[in-house]
């Protein structure tokens, strides 16, 4: 996979081997900065650019069955929904990476890109990110943390990118090399559920999977061309994502 | 003049203006643009040198292999250790945020001694001092108290170090936590398991050595048995729903249709001396009255049967929930008859003896105090108790352990949080946290060989922390130091030239015998690595007797533990998640439980809409749980998954933050053995 | 004692009663004002808002208020470029209404963006494809274009035209009135579009997402003509409601009836276009984005009815009322009418914003609901009573009804 | 926002939506910016008063616009559009002439108010009157002098102020409001009388021969001040107050008579101020 060469970054999550642990949810803040919860905070006004959500096949004991769906952002590749409507240009696709790339410096915080993004993957920051006297060390120094008022979401850890693309440059490579570049929540999955790497390749693993048998998008029909599949073999999931909107969730 | 000045002006508007054209001042407000990012209330990520450093997890028994990226020496993050022996480069999510533990606000950072309800600052000397006078006394009038040290974290090197200071002790009693996994007599050989037959144990969500096991999960079959549509049952390949407390029958069940369709290994059943015992038992539960106690039709159970021993090896496991506490004696025998019956036991992909990693000189069983389980010591028999890792006790029962207390008696818990039993202590004592403290982590108790791994410490523990052992040692006036023993132990290990050494930083391994010195194994080990013994050979089966002394005991556990009751009509299940359920944890696990329902929270109980209905409850609600030992207060959640007359309540942290787990815990009565897996109870909005 | 500051000839209530009248709305003021300071330093927690439901009351009724105020731009477009001067009676009325609502708006919108010293990013880096970049860009230009155009209202005012300057100026800016009226028309146009289109491009909520007409979706041109349609209406219900509370008659009952008449014919079209509008979107759009309508309206309380409510009941009704000449002579009809057509576009802002966010778009998402905190509500009291007390004001010391004196004189 | 600025691109949206942008703002500026400059110019040469009389008669009541002729009767209804100054009329020669036929000797009083015909009759309710010197005396109308009574404090002219016609003579303030009159002609103010005096002003004329088409006279002045009661009559009951209830004989001081309000309003209607 290649940084100059134009790449388009991408994952397939296995949801029949995600065990919902939440592994992926915690790496994710600890790599971003993302602030603990304030007091206040609930599963609506939180910053989990990583978030596993439960997925129930509406059925009652015992026939119930549920899977657990991670949802980042899913770095639309076509109308990227955020991208057109942010009024100062403050969320761009990176031309080289395929990345969708949130710019927290030059965000108002209007929150219209919250409004159009369709997989609720983008978070607002209610309050001035705190973190417990002296914990202020444990931050990760490749990622500077975000101001209250303004939108932020997952950039597939563009710390890491850069990291690996600075580690490439120094051994005088033109092109990183793929385990270089891994995004925490990739790194952190216990089961191995998701696969990342560069869908524009077709040798690579996640290419492959992409394609195969059981592979999905969600929302496929806006034609957002996300970059971010899933794949289940048990038919009800495929069921309950084709049937889209309408049922009410198990939990909460 | 007048003149003069206005051509002034003019040059001065003009300039203005002519200003505005130039690109200077929209640059500089472009520059501003950028300011506006620096803002009071956003903390600036400390920069440095930038290292990785390796350690080992010892925050649950799995023992995971931690690569900590450090900038200068404060670890920012932790990941695991690619295909490490155990834990196959997994971390879990409590151990991802682990390095956030020792800076929490709430550590502990001095000595407190109970005064009425609350504590006051004192010295170690102090407690330590107290401690010796309190032996002192019994010694002196020869007293049939005892003197117990309740190990959380048993199978390191300092509970060695415990276990030989109790010997010395007057009535010495070593005592293992009640849900100790660490302490489970033999391996398993996940990696060629055919099937897994689960009764609760949470095998897909921190269950053994995570890493191993889901590493492992393309190749066995899973078979869940449990009440609750746990993650692991969501995931299993067969999910039985059982009744609250019928596990045995179910065992029994099972075994029944193995005795009866002659599926069983009869080689492995030769070798048990009370078989026919055994088959008789057995021949009370045919998969009819199986079927009634268990709720689970007959067929189901039948074809379970086959399941399991269809794709050997096969096993069934008992192992604990850290809420739910474990199963309770019984039932583990009658779940463990069916490896019997698979002949899963010192076979490959069944179950293997763990080898132990070689003990120093003066450390061989001998000279220890034997390892008890609680139910074990008799009533209001302890005199002076020492708590060790008293957070990681945070689900713990307190009662359990309150009523082996004598009439007057210390308690000294030697804890970094003021949480879980060091809040019953009279003594808390400031121990090192996690990445402080230098010390071995004990082999992962699923895995059949012996490891041996340093936590080696990241960071400086607070200058009043002591360990465990430098504790004793100053109440015994003086002894050797962990740190020295561990040595002992290294040089132990290097003289057997057995195994080989797993280096963390690039994945090699080195066999102990081309190590040169102890020195350099303990090098080795400390910059990050662990030592792995070969996998034990399967051995000739010995003899030896299923049911042991216990065959009605074991009846009475299949005939169910829960009686109807008409005042307490529903089921109490109460379950908690490694790493969470205990005491203090990061503050970022509020992704987990507050900014998502990923984990519904300390402070929630589950219903099935019916049941919520039939007490008149509904979602949000605030209810309170009443059983005949206590009564708690918790948000109701509706959840269709959830068996119809259970309460699902989780043991762990909560948003609110105001529900500590012992008043569940309390709630759920403490059985003999000290388990407190099940309750009745009675609901009503609060 | 402020006698010399009102014009010659209007009648107005004593000073004292007029501090009474403010009173309360100063004291609501304040207390908006605060809620609002709350918002600004402690940030938007505290309001209700969420990462689900990013825009809530505020949104809803910044769009609801500037359609209403639209009277100020098209009665201004009727008056000088297609000079009908019988309308001259409210035109300083409608301005004053306009200003009021939009740069209330334009002070919500402040408070609620979350980094309001940032809000000139737009400005600096626009992104010229975003709905909300037209928006920001006309609202501004087009609340200076009002404040110019009020400013003649102002040194009219029996004392500031004793000043020589004012009183040229006065005269001066009147002459060029017709040039701002065009701007302000092209202004309004494009961002009450906008407006509309702020939605209307949302691919990614089925619900709103319309297809688009050039760069436009189709809700652009709806939201203007609405906009235009209730314009007059709201100046009319205004004018009666200062008449009420006055209880002088200050314009001819004729150019009510002309208000009327015109929100009446605009209405008509507005619905016609707004059913096709939906016909497509039901049986195009929708499906074409792999929904079905029914699951937009399985959720109670947002079933059909909304719908209907919407086009048939508050549209297509005081459409057919305004219409009618013998109904509009009467004033209740005429009234009920226009009060319908002014909350039927209330609502259709309502829908847009409110229940497109409300709507699940994923199979595991849940049908949210959401209820503003007081300091939401209390931001927005703040903006009316700002309203009431510039109009209060304006009404006192300028002329906004230069019919008033001669029908007084009757 | 500019080309240098971060984000900017050179296409065809940018230029499009940026170029309508700064189009609009350099109207509004500019229109702006023009009506300032002219204000400033105008303010210079001291065009105020005119601006200010355009304005106010521009603001006067459909009614109070009447032209002379009409009243005269000599046409059914038309407005004047030239504030009042009939000698920048392009119609007024024309009636004029057809009225010349016409003439009648009316009596210099009116239902027992004087209306001395000596003098010229301004639509202020001021007089002009020739004078041996060649001087102009400006004075206050019988109506007038009745409205105003006497003044707490009278602004009169500096002397030797130019006075245009139909701007702001004096302003005479009482009852917490001030009053304007009008100046009926042109001229340079000589001296200044008061009530006392029953002259306001004496103006020296700009020219020796003094054009005074555009003031009324004789029975046409008559005519008008009949009409003038009528309207005083219509404005005062309105107030219900006491003008005119002794059968016709206006009440001496209405500025006493009437209450504070009601009269300023009722001078501002007679006196031509909106």
């Amino acid at each position: 996979m290649a940084a100059n060469k134009s790449a388009r970054y991408g994952m397939v999550i296995d949801l029949d081997r995600c065990t919902g642990c939440g592994a992926c949810m915690v790496a994710c803040a600890i790599e971003n900065n993302v602030p603990p919860a304030n007091a206040k905070a609930t599963e609506r006004t939180g910053i989990t650019w990583m978030r596993v959500h439960r997925l129930g096949n509406g059925r009652p004991f015992p026939d119930s069955r549920a899977v657990f769906f991670p949802i980042l952002c899913q770095q639309c590749g076509h109308h990227t929904p955020c991208v057109a409507v942010c009024p100062q240009n403050a969320v761009e696709v990176d031309a080289a990476t395929g990345i969708v790339d949130q710019m927290p410096q030059r965000c108002l915080g209007c929150r219209y890109c919250m409004a159009a993004c369709p997989y609720h993957a983008r978070y607002f920051n209610w309050w001035d990110p705190a973190w417990p006297a002296g914990m202020e060390k444990t931050l990760n120094p490749d990622v500077a943390p975000r101001m209250r008022g303004v939108v932020e979401k997952c950039n597939l850890c563009h710390g890491r990118l850069h990291r690996a693309e600075s580690k490439a440059a120094a051994e005088g490579r033109r092109d990183i090399a793929a385990n270089d570049y891994v995004p925490a929540c990739v790194e952190a999955c216990p089961a191995k559920a998701i696969t990342f790497g560069d869908l524009a390749d077709d040798q690579t693993e996640v290419a492959q999977l992409a394609r195969s048998e059981g592979a999905f998008r969600l929302l496929e029909k806006l034609g957002t061309e996300s970059k971010v599949y899933y794949r289940s073999e048990r038919p009800w999931v495929h069921q309950a994502v084709k049937s889209g909107i309408g049922k009410e969730p198990q939990r909460g | 003049m007048g003149l003069g000045r206005r051509d002034l002006l003019k040059l001065v508007g003009g300039g203005a203006a002519g200003f505005f054209l130039t690109p200077v001042p929209w640059r500089l407000i472009d520059g501003v643009a950028i300011r506006t990012e620096s803002w009071p209330g956003v903390p600036d990520p400390p920069r440095g040198e930038v290292r990785t450093r390796y350690t080992t997890c010892t925050l649950c028994p799995a023992a995971c292999g931690v690569r900590a990226r450090c900038v200068v020496d404060q670890p920012v993050s932790l990941a695991g250790v690619a295909s490490h022996p155990a834990s196959a480069g997994v971390l879990c999510p409590a151990g991802l945020c682990g390095h956030h533990l020792p800076l929490l606000p709430n550590r502990l950072r001095q000595a407190l001694a109970r005064k009425g309800d609350n504590f006051q600052p004192v010295g170690i000397d102090a407690v330590a001092g107290a401690v010796a006078t309190a032996l002192a006394d019994m010694r002196q009038n020869g007293s049939a108290e005892r003197v117990a040290v309740l190990d959380a974290r048993p199978g390191r090197t300092a509970s060695l170090m415990y276990r030989r200071w109790l010997r010395a002790a007057p009535n010495g009693t070593y005592l293992l936590a009640p849900s100790a996994e660490a302490t489970a007599p033999m391996g398993i050989d996940i990696a060629r398991t055919g099937t897994v037959l689960s009764f609760g144990a949470p095998v897909l969500d921190g269950w053994g050595t995570p890493g191993r096991v889901l590493e492992a999960r393309k190749t066995f079959r899973l078979i869940q048995v449990e009440t609750r549509q746990s993650r692991t049952a969501l995931l299993a390949d067969g999910w039985l729903p059982i009744r609250p407390g019928t596990e045995a029958a179910l065992a029994l069940g099972i075994a029944n249709v193995l005795i009866e369709e002659k599926l069983y290994d009869a080689a492995a059943a030769r070798n048990a001396s009370d078989f026919a015992a055994y088959a008789a038992l057995a021949a009370q539960f045919p998969p009819q009255r199986a079927a009634q106690l268990t709720g689970i039709p007959a067929q189901t159970i039948i074809a379970a049967a086959h399941d399991f021993v269809g794709h050997g090896p096969a096993i069934a496991i008992a192992a604990s929930d850290p809420g739910g506490g474990p199963l309770g004696e019984d039932e583990q025998i009658a779940i463990a008859a069916l490896n019997v019956l698979s002949g899963s036991i010192g076979r490959e992909g069944g179950f293997l003896p763990r080898g132990e990693a070689s003990r120093p000189a003066g450390f061989e069983e001998a000279a220890l105090a034997p390892e008890q389980g609680i139910a074990e010591v008799p009533d209001a028999s302890i005199r002076v108790l020492i708590i060790d890792d008293a957070r990681a006790a945070g689900t713990w029962c307190w009662s359990a352990i309150e009523r082996k207390l004598a009439a007057t008696h210390i308690v000294v818990a030697m804890t970094e949080f003021l949480e879980g039993a060091a809040q019953h202590a009279d003594f808390a004592v400031p121990a090192p946290a996690y990445l402080e403290a230098g010390e071995d982590a004990p082999a992962p108790p699923d895995v059949p060989a012996a490891m041996f791994s340093l936590a080696g410490a990241l960071l400086k523990p607070p200058p009043e922390a002591v360990d465990g052992a430098a504790f004793l040692n100053q109440v015994a006036g003086g002894g050797p130091a962990l740190a020295d023993v561990l040595k002992q132990r290294v040089a132990a290990i290097h003289a057997s030239r057995r195994g080989e050494v797993f280096h963390y930083a690039d994945a090699s391994r080195t066999a102990v015998r081309d190590v040169k010195s102890a020195a350099d194994l303990w090098k080795a080990l400390e910059e990050g690595g662990c030592w792995i013994d070969h996998q034990p050979t399967p051995h000739e089966k010995p003899l030896f007797a299923i049911l042991g002394d216990a065959p009605d005991r074991v009846l009475e556990a299949a005939s169910g533990r829960l009686p109807a009751d008409a005042q307490f009509p529903l089921a109490l299940v109460p379950y908690g998640w490694r790493g969470a359920a205990g005491g203090a944890i990061s503050p970022i696990m509020t992704k987990l439980y507050q900014e998502s329902d990923l984990r519904p929270g300390g402070d929630t109980i589950e219903l099935h809409p019916d049941t919520a209905r039939k007490y008149g409850v509904a979602d949000g609600h605030v209810a309170i749980v009443q059983t005949r030992c206590g009564s708690c207060q918790r948000r109701v959640r509706v959840d269709e998954s959830v068996m119809p007359g259970v309460i699902q309540a989780e043991v762990g942290p909560s948003a609110s933050g105001n529900c500590r787990p012992e008043a569940l815990l309390n709630a759920c009565g403490v059985a003999g053995d000290g388990t407190w897996r099940l309750a009745r109870a009675s609901l009503r909005r609060a | 004692m402020d006698r010399s500051y009102i014009a010659r000839g209007l009648e107005r209530c004593t000073t004292r009663r007029f501090l009474m009248w403010l009173l309360p709305w100063t004291l609501l003021l304040a207390f908006g004002l605060y809620a609002a300071g709350l918002c600004l330093f402690k940030g938007l927690n505290q309001t209700n808002m969420d990462n689900r439901f990013a825009f809530g009351l505020w949104i809803f009724l910044d769009l609801t208020v500037i359609a209403l105020g639209a009277g100020a731009f098209f009665t201004g477009f009727l008056v000088y470029i297609l000079r009908m001067h019988e309308l001259k009676a409210v035109i300083n009325s409608a301005v004053v209404i306009g200003l009021v609502c939009y740069s209330g708006a334009v002070t919500v919108l402040m408070v609620d963006v979350g980094q309001p010293l940032r809000a000139w990013f737009t400005f600096w880096h626009p992104n010229v494809h975003s709905m909300l970049t037209e928006v920001t860009f006309c609202i501004t230009c087009y609340l200076t274009v009002l404040a110019i155009e009020y400013l003649p209202l102002l040194l009219k005012n029996r004392r500031l035209r004793q000043v020589p300057s004012f009183l040229v100026f006065e005269f001066e800016l009147h002459r060029v009135m017709y040039v701002l009226a065009g701007v302000g028309t092209f202004l309004s146009f494009f961002h009450q579009g906008s407006l509309g289109g702020l939605y209307g491009v949302l691919r990614g909520r089925p619900f709103a997402f319309r297809e688009a007409l050039g760069v436009w979706p189709s809700t652009f041109f709806l939201f203007v003509l609405s906009a235009a349609a209730v314009g007059p209406s709201f100046v009319l219900l205004t004018t009666w409601l200062v008449e009420k509370i006055t209880g002088h008659q200050l314009v001819e009952r004729t150019v009510m009836q002309k208000l009327g008449r015109l929100s009446g014919v605009l209405l008509i079209v507005y619905v016609l276009l707004k059913t096709i509008d939906t016909l497509v979107w039901m049986n195009r759009t929708v499906p074409g984005e792999g929904f079905s309508p029914q699951q937009f309206y399985g959720f109670e309380p947002f079933g059909v009815w909304i719908l209907f409510a919407e086009i048939v009941v508050f549209g297509l009704l005081p459409a057919v009322v305004l219409l009618d000449a013998r109904r509009r002579a009467s004033q209740a009809w005429l009234l009920t009418a226009a009060g319908f057509a002014c909350f039927g576009v209330a609502l259709n802002r309502f829908v847009m914003t409110i229940q497109t966010l409300a709507l699940p778009t994923l199979p595991f998402d849940r049908f949210l609901s959401y209820w503003p905190s007081w300091q939401e509500v209390g931001t927005f009291l703040a903006v009316v009573a700002y309203g009431v007390l510039v109009y209060s004001l304006s009404y006192r010391y300028l002329i906004l009804f230069p019919q008033e004196r001669d029908l007084k004189a009757r | 926002m500019f080309p240098w600025v971060n984000g900017f691109k050179w296409d065809a949206g940018h230029v499009i939506f940026l170029g309508a942008f700064y189009t609009v703002v350099m109207i509004v500026l500019a229109t702006v910016v023009r009506a300032l400059v002219r204000s400033r110019h105008h303010v210079r040469v001291e065009k105020v008063e005119a601006f200010r009389w355009k304005q106010d008669f521009h603001d006067l009541p459909a009614r109070d616009r009447r032209c002379r002729h009409e009243l005269n009767g000599e046409v059914d209804s038309r407005l004047c559009e030239n504030g009042f100054d009939c000698r920048s009329c392009a119609k007024h020669p024309e009636f004029v002439q057809a009225a010349a036929a016409r003439a009648d000797l009316p009596k210099g009083e009116l239902f027992g108010f004087p209306m001395p015909l000596d003098r010229l009759y301004h639509r202020g309710h001021t007089w002009v009157r020739k004078e041996k010197d060649g001087t102009l005396s400006v004075g206050l109308d019988e109506l007038g002098a009745r409205l105003i009574g006497k003044p707490e404090r009278l602004d009169l002219p500096e002397l030797g102020q130019h006075l245009n016609a139909n701007a702001t003579a004096w302003s005479a303030a009482r009852n917490g409001a001030t009053i304007r009159v009008l100046a009926p002609i042109e001229g340079t103010v000589l001296a200044t009388g008061g009530p006392d005096q029953g002259w306001y002003l004496k103006l020296r004329p700009d020219g020796p021969q003094p054009d005074t088409r555009h003031l009324l006279r004789d029975g046409e002045a008559v005519r008008w001040m009949s009409r003038e009661l009528d309207r005083l009559q219509l404005l005062a009951t309105h107030g219900a107050c006491p003008a005119l209830a002794d059968g016709g004989a206006l009440v001496e001081d209405l500025g006493a008579a009437l209450p504070k309000n009601e009269w300023a309003a009722v001078c501002g209607e007679m006196l031509l101020e909106p």
